[in-house]
Formats: C-alpha cells, structure tokens, sequence
C-alpha cells in the first residue's frame, strides 16, 4: 500500500495531463468535481471556453468569497463568474449546444469504463439510493470527445477500468480518452491503447491495476 | 386593456386544482419561485405532478411543498442534493413517485410541450436504462430514442423583471428553465423582483415575450433559499 | 349584375365585422392582404397584441413614408412599425408561438372554404404555377381560431364556399368563422351556421351564391 | 487565441464547395446576407442545395447565385414574389429542384438540425398535399407528420453586429432565420454590420452565442436588395 500510494501521478498532474489536450479555441464542459481542476492548467497561449449546462457559456472563475451572486451558478451549484464575451440562455438552448455536437470536449469523472468505451457514472445501481442523472446522460450522448478523469482503482483497489461496466451505464462507446493517477488511455476502434504511463508505473503494473486488456502504443512501450 | 399584474402571491396561485401538474422553474435555488410556491403549500392543492429539475432543499420552497404532502409525482433530472432531505425520505417510503429525466430531454420535452410538437427523437439515454420501454429508432444509422412533449397547466416560475404584457427577462443562470416552461403550460404565473413600464425592456433582448405569461406578482426581496436551508428555516414558517 | 354589386358589406364592413369578434387581450396573426384592414377596426377599449410570423410580437401601424426600415416588414413584406412592449424573435421560436396553440386568432383569405371548415387559400393547383406555402398551413395547424375574410364569391362569380374544395388543402376542419360581403357564417359541428346576412341579402339568395347547403341560426331566421 | 473576423467576403467564402448544402438567412431581403451571396456568385461553386426562406428578387442576392445556376435545388417556403423573375424561369424549365416547406416546419427542421433531433412529429400539413407520402402517426388521437432534420455545410448570414467571438446580434425582423441557420450549419460565415470588442453586448442579450458562429467580416454599409431590385441592377455588376 505504501508504494501503491506513491505511485503515479497527483490530482493536480492528471488536471494537467486533461488540459494538455485541449486545444486553443476549444468549447468545453467540465463536469462536477475533479474535472472542474482541468480549468486551472491550461496550457499557456490557449484559450478554451467554458460552457456550464445551466445556461452560460464563457464562464469564468469561482466567485472571489463576498461576491457570490446565488443567481450565478455553475452545474455543481458553485458560486462562479462569467468572462466578458459571455452569453447566457435557457436550458433548452444549452441542450441544443450538447446534443446538437457544438461542444467539442466533455470532461466528466467515472464509476467505471469499459474496454469499449462505455461510461457509467450516474448510478451505482445500489437499490435505496435515489436516482439522479442530471445531465450525464445529454453531454456524453452529444459531445464528440468525452474525457474521462479519475482515479485508477476505487478507494477498495477495485479496478474502475473494466472489461464491462457492472453499474447502469451513461452512455455505451462514448469515452475517447481516459486520465488516471497511473495512466493515459485512448480508446480507440473498442481497444483500450495505453498512451503514456505515470512516472515509476509499468505496463504491468497498470495491467494488474486494470479490469481489462491493455494495449501497448508505440509510446507506451 | 392588458394587465397581467396581480397584486399577491395568494391571489396568483387560487385557482391551482388538486391533480394539475405544475412546472416549477429553477436550477437549484436559481430561479426558484420560493413565495409562488409557499403561496401553493397555504393554498394547499394536493396530488399535484410537479415537473422541476431538483426535488428541492431543506424544509423550504419545493421541499416545503413535498414536506405537504402536495406532491403525488415528480419528473424531474436531479432529485438528490446533498441537503434535501425531504423527497429521499418520503421516496424511500413510496409515498412519492418520480419520474428521472436526463436534463436535456426534460428541457426539450418541455419546449416541446410549448411548441406543438407531441414527440421527437434523441441520442440521450439510448443503450440505458432509461430508455428502457422507450421506443427506439434508427436515422443516418443511428439509433434514437422517442421523447413525447410534457405540458402543464400551470407553470411558476422566477424572473428578474417584468411588464404589465408579461413581457420578462431574467437574471444570469436564475433563467434556466423559465422561458421553456412560460411556453409549456396552459397558465403561467411569474414572480417578478420588479415591475417595470412598458417599454423598458429593449425589444431586441425580451426574453419570454407576455404572450407566454398570464399572470405577474411583484416579489421584491425574494428569499434566498440557500439562507433559508443554511438557517434551518421550515415553511410554514414557525 | 347592377343589384348584385350593390348588395352586401364592404370591404371595410368585412373588417370591421371580424374585428367585433376579436376580444380584448387576443395576440392575432392578420394574414397577408384584406385581413390586414382588421387592424383599423378594433372597437374602442380593446388591446389587441399583433404577431407577424417573421418574428414579431406586438407590430404596429404601416411605416409613415420616410421612416421605412427594410429590416422591419411584416409577413407581406411590409414596412410596418414596432409597438413599446414588442418584443422580436428567430423564425423558430415564431412558429413555436403558432404550433404550440398560443396565438388566438388568425384572420386569413381564402380560395375556397368547404362546409366542413377545410381551407384553401395557398395553391390553385394551376400546373404552371410557382408552388409557395409560407406560413399558411402552420398557422391553420397551430390557431385555435380561423377566421376567413373573403368575398362571396370569385370575380367569375363562382361560389368560394363549396361542399367539398376542389383547391388544394391548407387545413382540414379549421375554420371557425367565415366573413364574407353577404353573411357572418359559423363553421359547427361541420355545418355552415349562418350568424348574420349583409343588408339587402336574404337567406335565399346567400344559398343561391354558395356551393353548400347552409344552415339558419335562430340569429338569422 | 479565438479570433474569427476575417478580412474579406471572398475569403469568407473560398471553401465553399461543388455540392454543398448552403442555408441563406433572411426573409425576403430583411436579413439577406446579400455581399456574402455576391462573393459566392464571383466564387463560383456549383450544384449546391440552397436552404432558404425565399428564392430571390430581381437579379441580384439568391436570385443572382441561382442565375448563375449555381444552385441544383432549394429548400424553400416561399419562392414567389412579385419580383422575382429568375427561380420561375428556371423552375418551369426544370433546370432547378424545389421542396415546398411550410415556413414554420422549415425552421423547425433547422433548428432540429443544429440540436441534434434528427426528427420530430408536427400537425402542420397534415392531410394536405405537402404531407403526401410521409409518414402520419397518432399522439392523443390527433395526427401528426414525421418531420426530418435540416442539415448544411455552409450557413450564410447576415447580422447586425458580432464580436470576435462570433457573438451575435441582429436588427428587429431581419433576425428571423439567421440564429436557427447559425446553428445548423458545420460552417457558419456571417456578415456584421460592424464588429465591436469582445464584452461590448450584454451578456443577457446575446442572441446568438459564438460557439455556433466560425468566421464573421464586416460590412458595414449592406447593399439594400429592394433597392438594387428597384434600380434593375444585375450581379455580376456590369
């Protein structure tokens, strides 16, 4: 456990792997959460606009404590800010931008993959637990490229990783890529090719690690 | 001669019958009617279907009306916040029904229901399970799923400001729902923060135009509902 | 001939005709042409909202010649004016307006109106003509309440209120109501329920220039 | 950095291609984004579908590019007018295909197209002849038509000021396709009666949002059709 823990990278690190590939100009929607980091490490020289489903496009910063206004929120509910160049619209115009394909980059965190790109991370299908999908199910349905970022295994060291998702799914053949602590995956023709690894984690390592067959890129080997 | 105004949030929700559906705009507190609906939990109809992207916060607004007991059924995205309370425990129970929409379908089906258009197709929710039952499709080798408009009789909903024609626009992301369910219901009630002349609203930036609304109250300080949860406030208030 | 001429309302009177019946607080859609004139009838203490399909809620008067702007027409492609209290809208949220059953009223011309209500007033079917629909099949689809204003009959002196059209459709069962230079006709339950006769006009010779069989109200017995 | 002004309407235009679906904003010459026309005329592709309200006056703006016989059909509502000359020409000779669209189904289906619906369910045309060989279904005992999305290569659309972003506004009623076209389009190209910096519209008054707009330039005395069709002028100009 001890080296486990060290292994790979940090929180911050696999922000900064996400916002590596976004490119200049992009429109993006980052989920609730640990996708939310992505915004703070793009790359210098880029700019990426940010689009919130609750209706505003062009969103900008958490709101500075003392200037929150309730009636500007992001998905999650947070406190944030518009940029200038800002638009806002009703929720059926935000959803005519996510399923309409206008979006070009999701960011959303996981319960699981599939070695085929299927997503579940609205329900873990636990009978009493109350269902609530939000807006999972439109961003993955409408959004070409949908990033995924997480952790490798759950906080039990099961793999999140999987050669089927076992909870209800989001979305089947959906993710383009995977960010984990240990790994970059692209998914690619329902293959899972490893990208690039974490500093001190091998192939192996990541393949035990992973509830599915992994695939060497040539950067990977 | 036109004047959509009413003078108190009583009078503006009287004729809302036991067994109507009511869509309830708001993103969380966002552009949640909180007086339009306490002025629903002491008018006290029952058996209502509530359509609304949450299920409501602490003991206040949405919650409050739940908490009443008014509710038989909610559509609705995302009931579960982590400080509702109230639907969780009478869901548990079965003693309220849901309906779980994905967010853009439920804000589609609406302006649908407003637009005349009894059903249309789309990608989200196909191959899960809540398009389980649903009819599917294939277009361009593509398989859809069949969504079929929601309507309401009545709607109530948050705005920023108002005219006398009903003419509204709305404060920042508080806009959410508002506008599609101003279309969708067959009498549409808006609690305005002020009511101003018409003519003050730029042509070119009305947001809902007065033909979707029919009646307008002046709420000038509206509650945040957030305070209300955080103070752990309980409507009917104690 | 010379009696025939003389018979009846007005185009003026038609207008004012249709205008009686539209109630205080109405949105109406007035169609292009004779049901333009409805507009300068409208009894006093009456607020009627105007709606023009290209966008418009709450169009006024006709410009005043000088103050023309081409990017303010009505459906005619008109240059007409904007109300304080307008509001300007895209095409799709227009007709949203119309489909979605919020618009009350729409005053349209008519070819032929069958008893039934049918209405046709966008193709006379000639094989050489250029086929144009516009708004006209939305609005008999989406308006509650069809009022045609129309003459009696054609310059031919044919009837326009027929059995059956022999005019391509715009809408089956849609009319309400048909104002025409001789008589006030209520489309009910299928019949042709005539509401009022022009001054000079009997029952019998409305029948005679109508191709269906008409009906007595108690109002016009 | 995000920066979608260009300089000039041939550059605007340069990729347009043999074959592809353009639609044309406007409702008659209101919102005509005719100096966009104009330079697509003087680029010269050919055989395109042309999705547009109406089909042109006189001899310049859509009448023009259809003279030309640039366009192979048009997805229209309305291709008459007093004035125009050129679609009925080359329609009777059946040198250009036409589909008839309701007004209201046309914008419906585009803007199904730029939301990803690819089909929805309308009342309109039902049992008349534009509704021949499509398909009915029932929806509480009402019929309705299948009505199938509108998609394009190419948007070409006239506004009245936008900003770097491709942030957009536009003039009273010459709005009316031109935001549902924006969307529905894999490349829209607009024309801006001025660009104005970035934070210059009220962010609660944007009506079109820049993530559906890719190249805008600016025209900032837009030839009026009525006028050109007034004087008989003729595009190419002579």
């Amino acid at each position: 456990m001890e080296i486990k823990e060290k292994l790979g990278w940090s929180v911050n690190e696999m922000a900064q792997n996400v916002a590596r590939d976004i490119q200049d100009g992009a429109y993006v929607n980052l989920g609730i959460g640990m996708p939310e980091l992505v915004a703070g490490f793009i790359p210098e020289g880029r700019e990426v606009i940010y689009h919130t489903e609750n209706g505003l496009l062009g969103m900008g910063a958490v709101a500075v404590p003392g200037t929150e206004d309730p009636e500007l929120v992001n998905a999650g509910k947070k406190y944030v800010t518009a940029i200038p160049g800002a638009a806002y619209f009703h929720h059926a115009d935000s959803f005519a931008m996510i399923r309409g394909g206008h979006i070009d980059i999701c960011v959303l965190g996981a319960y699981q993959v599939s070695e085929e790109g299927d997503l579940a991370n609205w329900s873990t299908g636990v009978v009493d637990a109350i269902p609530a999908v939000g807006g999972a199910m439109d961003l993955v349905a409408g959004v070409e490229t949908i990033f995924v970022i997480t952790k490798h295994c759950t906080k039990n060291g099961d793999p999140k990783i999987v050669k089927k998702c076992t909870y209800p799914l989001t979305g089947k053949n959906v993710v383009s890529s995977i960010y984990s602590d240990l790994a970059i995956i692209d998914v690619i023709d329902k293959r899972l090719v490893v990208r690039e690894l974490a500093p001190g984690v091998s192939f192996e390592i990541l393949q035990q690690q992973t509830g599915a067959t992994l695939h060497k890129s040539k950067l990977s080997e | 001669m036109i004047n959509k105004i009413v003078s108190n949030t009583a009078e503006a929700v009287a004729d809302i019958f036991d067994g109507a559906t009511i869509m309830i705009s708001g993103f969380g507190e966002a552009g949640s009617p909180v007086e339009l609906i306490h002025a629903l939990v002491d008018q006290g109809a029952r058996n209502l279907t509530v359509v609304s992207n949450n299920a409501g916060s602490g003991h206040v607004g949405l919650a409050a009306l739940i908490e009443n007991r008014q509710v038989g059924k909610i559509i609705c995205s995302f009931p579960r916040t982590s400080i509702s309370v109230v639907f969780p425990e009478l869901y548990r129970n079965g003693e309220i029904e849901l309906e779980l929409v994905p967010q853009g379908t439920l804000a589609e089906r609406i302006r649908a229901g407003g637009s005349g258009i009894p059903a249309f197709y789309t990608r989200t929710s196909v191959n899960t399970q809540l398009a389980e039952n649903k009819e599917l499709r294939s277009f361009n080798n593509k398989e859809y799923v069949l969504e079929k408009a929601i309507v309401a009789d009545f709607a109530l909903v948050k705005c920023h400001e108002a005219d006398k024609y009903g003419n509204l626009i709305y404060n920042k992301t508080a806009r959410n729902f508002g506008p599609v369910m101003c279309m969708a219901a067959k009498t549409t009630i808006v609690q305005a923060r002020k009511i101003i002349e018409v003519g003050e609203i730029d042509p070119e930036c009305v947001v809902t135009p007065g033909i979707f609304v029919h009646r307008v109250v002046e709420i000038s300080n509206p509650a945040d509902e957030s305070k209300l949860v955080a103070e752990e406030r309980r409507y009917p208030w104690k």
